[in-house]
């Protein structure tokens, strides 16, 4: 027993260290290959599918391959996935492409890096969108690991887009505020005044002394603003309290188990104004928005992967329910 | 007299709370009551985690199988500790909040917990995988509805969705996978959410109240059960 | 030092700007300061109408700044609005003291006060008339609970239908038994401060009473300290009752850790190590839901898991032998004990649920009716039902 | 990037593969990183409850001589030590009284919560009118309306589940069913989410495979 863990851990190193020193950075695949690939992976799941209606099923560990090979091939395929843009994310771009250069846009992030996959390439796509129009841009966070996510984002837009890193500087072009306690209440507060609920930014720099932040005291002095959350406090409590109270113009981006739940405030309401401006929901809307500003990136690799393995966890559920039915009748 | 005193204080307390929601002037109980759950926790932490000291020196102590892994956790446990109540590290000092970037407490966070934390999570991914193929069966009609509304959101929520349903004219676009994705968000679970959410209210109720008049009384190790 | 307005007068408050050229606006009317009704005498209500130089288009209104007098002081100002605002809730007074208030209209180079308010004092309700709603209904369920309780303490038989997870409880206890493998209680991995904790642990002292008879292990990794205090007593209290306290042992119970994956990891460790018979996943679960329910599953436990958390559900049907859903999770332990007051209890539940449909039974009909034929006094019914309901 | 960058991406994508070793077997590997983990996250958070319940929360109130209400902590501090004596076997069932504290508190204060943002709220935006609007809004509206009312016959305890009853019993849990399907399909797409950004950090940031 001990011998068989030893040589599998050996070649799970062996393939890892194989991928560090061997393969080509980056990897990518050729047409070509990913229609082979694709076929390949059709092929297994007829195997499978004979197989388990034959009556024997495949192992747990057998799954888990697939499912692997579902979430990581993708990777490095270049498919172009024929992607609707959905109304809730255009309007988002819309209102974006609206705004006039140096207007001035509060970005929450209100989410920690378990659920960073799914918010993390809209939020760079949303920076480097910002800083290559010069808008500008304040950062907060409600939840304690937001404003560092909202750092990592905006690094990410540098690399990816060199030119900003020159251009774009602290405390003029951005400024983040920090993470603030208190849930609702600081939403509540800031609508009177910002600085009471961030007397300094993360860096400490009194607020009053950062350049950026000079003609703005509350919610009337922004001209747009963006949310990405994960839960509570969230988009809800942003749309209750910031539009609701104080017709804050807000738009957002949240998790797919999120996202259903903030559908109702996209619907006009009596006055025939949307609550929420719109809406990027999950993996799928940062690809549709990285499609918008002609910059395909991580959610647009990601999505494939993530409509992969969709389809891996649909087939299985079939195979499983015609081996099922067929078992069912047999012993009939 | 032993066993009164606890029955006395529920009901006191439970019926103090259930009224301080009516009087303005007793609005500011809930936050001494969360107060105080929070102190309590501190202190049962002392009896948690010194539980788990005791177990893990146990099997230290008469060499239990696997006992090299205690010594993991042990070792784990106490970097933590010393980490966090010494501050090591943080450049603000003793002053600053415990988790500061740059202090080894939040390095041990980014690089040991963090990766584990997130990677645990995301075997969720294969387990949902196989529990479709062995367990997600449609055994019944319930169960064949659960998976038809599932495969919808499954596939809505992908460019593969539209592809399939795309055919549909325009007129009949309800019925494009994506926008049944939707449809059924806003209306059979909407419904569903509240058919739960009414009698998980309505639970509670007779729950709290069981407990509050002393006639659920197994949580306070009452012997006449 | 910057003088404070007086009523009426202009005030510039950029220096040095010649009379000339100060944009005046025009100030602010019918400024109402009120108490706010129902607190505890810490708020007070300003609400008026907003100048009429406040427009969007060629408005010249910058924003509102609220002053406050408190006794005989200096005003202070308290907040700076932005255009368009037309009320202010003041949370920062005492109780006893006299408060009195003026807005100003600022211009981009002037402000303009509104005459002051007369003095007011917060005062305190001790009674919340707005939810007198809600307090009659606590009223009738928590008076229907106690009334079938009483009625039932009396000997009165009442008729609970067959609740299919909880029947199953006496089997899965007797095949851990039959099979000499033992039981795993898993409460959920909230604190004791989330109801469902307690419905767990009130499940756990039913099922421990039966399992003291046999001589079954039990074991329950918790991940919340306090749980673990209130699980050993809960389980000793059984063992007692049963007549076996030397069977119980503090080692039934273990604290793992707070940290909802580390727990669940060693969960895992343990049914794969172990091989339970039966496994109860009841209370508040999250994400480990699948993981914990598949594990199970694959060790070949009997599953017995209930929770109130509609996302984890799916998981817990798919990969357990008996699901309670919701509301079932709270009843479980009144239906456990058999106790004719405890299934008391479910009766008056009971009564709330046929209050909710028959409210919404008759609010959608009067609603239909009332909007379809636009009949006045149908919409009143609607708007009246609607009330009772409503907690604002 | 510094050495211990460097390191650390070293050890964060080493611990990443030893949990992902357990789709093969519960190996040691495996239990090396779950020990780690059971440790750490034990200490982690002890840190946090100290800090920040004991320290900010309890100490900083208690012993601020402008607080008029300082002693007011300490009855909750009285409380905790209270559950210590656990630890005694005479006085042991002193730890009765905090427990029996917290279980007053959570019950009456939550009996109101849910009643009234559960059971009250949802009743009350059921009351709408069902024929307004098109006819997809006409058929949504429906589709609510029957779907609460039928959930809720479900869930009735007095009466067995035959005749009428029986069968608007079974459409309320048909309701119940897509709900749970639905929960199931976004629960799905965010675990795989969850996957995607691990191995986006393995081939990725590790080992630089991806663009």
């Amino acid at each position: 027993m001990r011998a068989r863990e030893l040589i599998v851990s050996g070649l799970i190193i062996l393939f890892f260290l194989a991928c560090y020193f061997f393969s080509p950075k980056p990897m990518e695949f050729s047409r070509s290959t990913s229609v082979l690939i694709i076929f390949l992976l059709a092929a297994a799941f007829v195997y499978v599918f004979i197989r388990t209606f034959r009556g024997r099923f495949i192992g747990r560990r057998v799954v888990f391959i697939f499912v692997g090979v579902a979430l990581v091939l993708p990777f490095f395929m270049k498919f172009p996935l024929p992607l609707q843009i959905s109304p809730e994310v255009q309007s988002v771009y819309d209102a974006l492409e609206k705004l006039p250069p140096h207007s001035k846009i509060l970005a929450s992030f209100d989410y920690d890096p378990p659920s960073a996959p799914e918010l993390q390439p809209m939020a760079v796509a949303f920076m480097k969108y910002a800083f290559e129009h010069d808008l500008k841009i304040i950062i907060m966070g409600l939840w304690p690991q937001g404003p560092q996510q909202a750092d990592q984002a905006i690094q990410a837009a540098f690399i990816e887009n060199p030119d900003l890193k020159q251009k774009t500087k602290y405390g003029v072009d951005y400024v983040n505020l920090g993470f603030q306690s208190g849930y609702e209440f600081v939403i509540l507060q800031m609508g009177q005044s910002f600085k009471s609920m961030f007397p300094a930014d993360l860096y400490n720099t009194p607020y009053d002394s950062i350049p950026l932040l000079k003609n703005v005291s509350n919610f009337s002095n922004v001209d747009f603003s963006m949310n990405f959350s994960a839960g509570k406090p969230g988009t809800a409590e942003w749309v209750q309290i910031a539009v609701d109270r104080f017709q804050l113009p807000l738009a957002a981006g949240n998790t797919a188990v999120q996202a259903p739940m903030i559908y109702p405030y996209l619907k006009k309401g009596s006055k025939g104004k949307k609550q929420l401006i719109g809406l990027l929901g999950g993996m799928a809307g940062g690809a549709e928005f990285e499609k918008l500003t002609k910059k395909p990136a991580k959610a647009t690799t990601y999505l494939l992967s993530q409509s992969f393995a969709h389809v891996a966890v649909v087939i299985f559920i079939i195979i499983g329910n015609v081996a099922f039915f067929r078992e069912k009748k047999g012993k009939k | 007299m032993k066993r009164q005193i606890p029955i006395i204080i529920t009901f006191l307390i439970g019926m103090i709370m259930i009224f301080s929601f009516f009087i303005p002037p007793l609005e500011g109980l809930e936050q001494t009551c969360s107060l105080f759950f929070d102190v309590i926790a501190v202190f049962a932490f002392f009896l948690g985690g010194g539980n788990l000291m005791r177990i893990h020196l146990n099997k230290l102590r008469r060499r239990k199988k696997d006992w090299g892994f205690s010594i993991v956790t042990l070792g784990g446990f106490f970097i933590m500790l010393a980490a966090g109540l010494l501050k090591i590290g943080n450049p603000g000092g003793i002053a600053a909040s415990p988790t500061t970037e740059g202090s080894l407490l939040q390095e041990i966070f980014t690089y040991v917990f963090l990766p584990l934390q997130s990677t645990m999570y995301a075997l969720l991914a294969f387990f949902v995988a196989s529990a479709s193929y062995r367990a997600f069966r449609a055994k019944n009609r319930e169960a064949t509805i659960l998976l038809i509304a599932a495969f919808v959101i499954l596939l809505g929520r992908t460019p593969f969705g539209m592809m399939l349903t795309a055919w549909i004219p325009e007129s009949f676009s309800v019925l494009q996978v994506p926008n049944l994705a939707i449809w059924i968000m806003n209306s059979p679970n909407l419904a569903g959410q509240r058919a739960i959410m009414i009698g998980i209210g309505l639970g509670v109720i007779s729950m709290s109240l069981r407990l509050i008049l002393g006639i659920e009384r197994t949580y306070l190790g009452d012997e006449s059960v | 030092m910057l003088s404070f307005p007086v009523t009426g007068q202009v005030i510039d408050t950029v220096k040095a700007v010649p009379d000339s050229e100060l944009v005046v606006v025009a100030p602010v009317t019918s400024l109402i300061a009120a108490d706010h009704k129902y607190d505890d005498g810490k708020m007070i209500d300003l609400s008026w109408v907003p100048s009429i130089d406040d427009r969007l288009v060629e408005g010249n209104v910058m924003g509102y700044k609220v002053y406050r007098i408190e006794g005989d002081s200096e005003p202070e100002t308290i907040a700076e609005l932005a255009p368009g605002s037309n009320a202010y809730n003041d949370q920062s007074v005492e109780r006893g003291k006299l408060y009195s208030y003026f807005v100003s209209a600022l211009s981009s180079n002037a402000e303009t006060p509104s005459i002051r308010t007369a003095p007011i004092q917060p005062q305190r309700e001790w009674l919340n008339i707005e939810l007198i709603n809600v307090l009659i209904m606590a009223l009738v369920l928590g008076g229907a609970v106690i009334y079938f309780i009483e009625t039932a303490r009396r000997g009165k038989k009442l008729f609970v239908r067959k609740i299919a997870g909880l029947e199953a409880v006496d089997d899965a206890i007797g095949r851990a038994t039959e099979m000499g493998r033992p039981i795993l209680f898993i409460p959920g991995i909230l604190d004791m401060d989330d109801v469902q904790t307690l419905a767990a642990l009130t499940i756990l002292g039913r099922i421990t009473r039966v399992i003291a008879d046999y001589d079954t292990k039990i074991f329950m990794p918790v991940s919340r300290s306090l749980v673990m205090t209130a699980g050993r007593e809960t389980i000793k209290a059984s063992y007692q009752a049963a007549g076996r306290p030397d069977a119980y042992s503090d080692d039934m119970v273990t604290y793992i850790t707070d940290e909802q994956f580390g727990y669940v990891a060693a969960v895992d460790g343990i049914m794969v190590r172990e091989r339970p018979a039966t496994v109860f996943l009841l209370g508040a679960f999250f994400a480990e839901s699948l993981i914990l329910a598949e594990t199970g599953n694959s060790v070949g436990a009997i599953q017995i898991a209930g929770t109130a958390r509609p996302a984890q559900l799916p998981f817990f049907i798919a990969a357990c032998d008996f699901t309670l859903i919701g509301e079932e999770l709270f009843a479980a332990s009144a239906y456990l004990s058999g106790e004719p007051k405890q299934m008391g209890s479910l009766k008056g539940q009971d009564v709330g649920k046929a209050i909710a449909m028959a409210a919404i039974l008759i609010g959608v009909l009067t609603a239909t009716i009332g909007e379809a034929w636009n009949v006045e006094w149908i919409q009143h019914i609607t708007t009246g039902l609607r009330d009772i309901f409503s907690t604002r | 990037m510094g050495f211990w960058d460097v390191f650390g991406i070293w050890l964060a994508s080493a611990l990443t593969i030893g949990i992902i070793s357990f789709l093969y077997r519960d190996n040691i590997f495996y239990k090396a990183c779950e020990a780690i983990f059971i440790g750490t996250s034990a200490g982690y958070w002890f840190i946090i409850l100290y800090w920040d319940n004991l320290y900010r929360k309890f100490w900083t109130q208690a012993t601020d001589p402008t607080n008029p209400e300082w002693y007011v902590p300490w009855f909750g501090f009285v409380l905790g030590v209270l559950i210590l004596t656990r630890l005694f076997n005479k006085i042991g069932w002193l730890s009765r009284w905090p427990l029996a504290f917290i279980v007053g508190a959570v019950a009456g204060l939550y009996m109101m919560i849910y009643f009234v943002s559960n059971a009250m709220v949802q009743v009350s935006s059921t009351i709408m009118p069902v024929f307004t609007g098109s006819w997809v809004d006409i058929i949504a509206n429906t589709t609510v309306v029957l779907g609460t009312f039928c959930g809720l016959v479900y869930f009735f305890f007095s009466k067995a589940h035959t005749g009428v009853f029986g069968g608007a019993a079974r459409v309320g849990i048909w309701f119940l069913m897509i709900t749970f399907g639905a929960s199931f399909g976004y629960t799905v797409m965010s675990r795989m989410s969850l996957m995607i950004g691990r191995i986006d950090f393995l081939f990725g940031t590790w080992l630089g495979m991806i663009r």
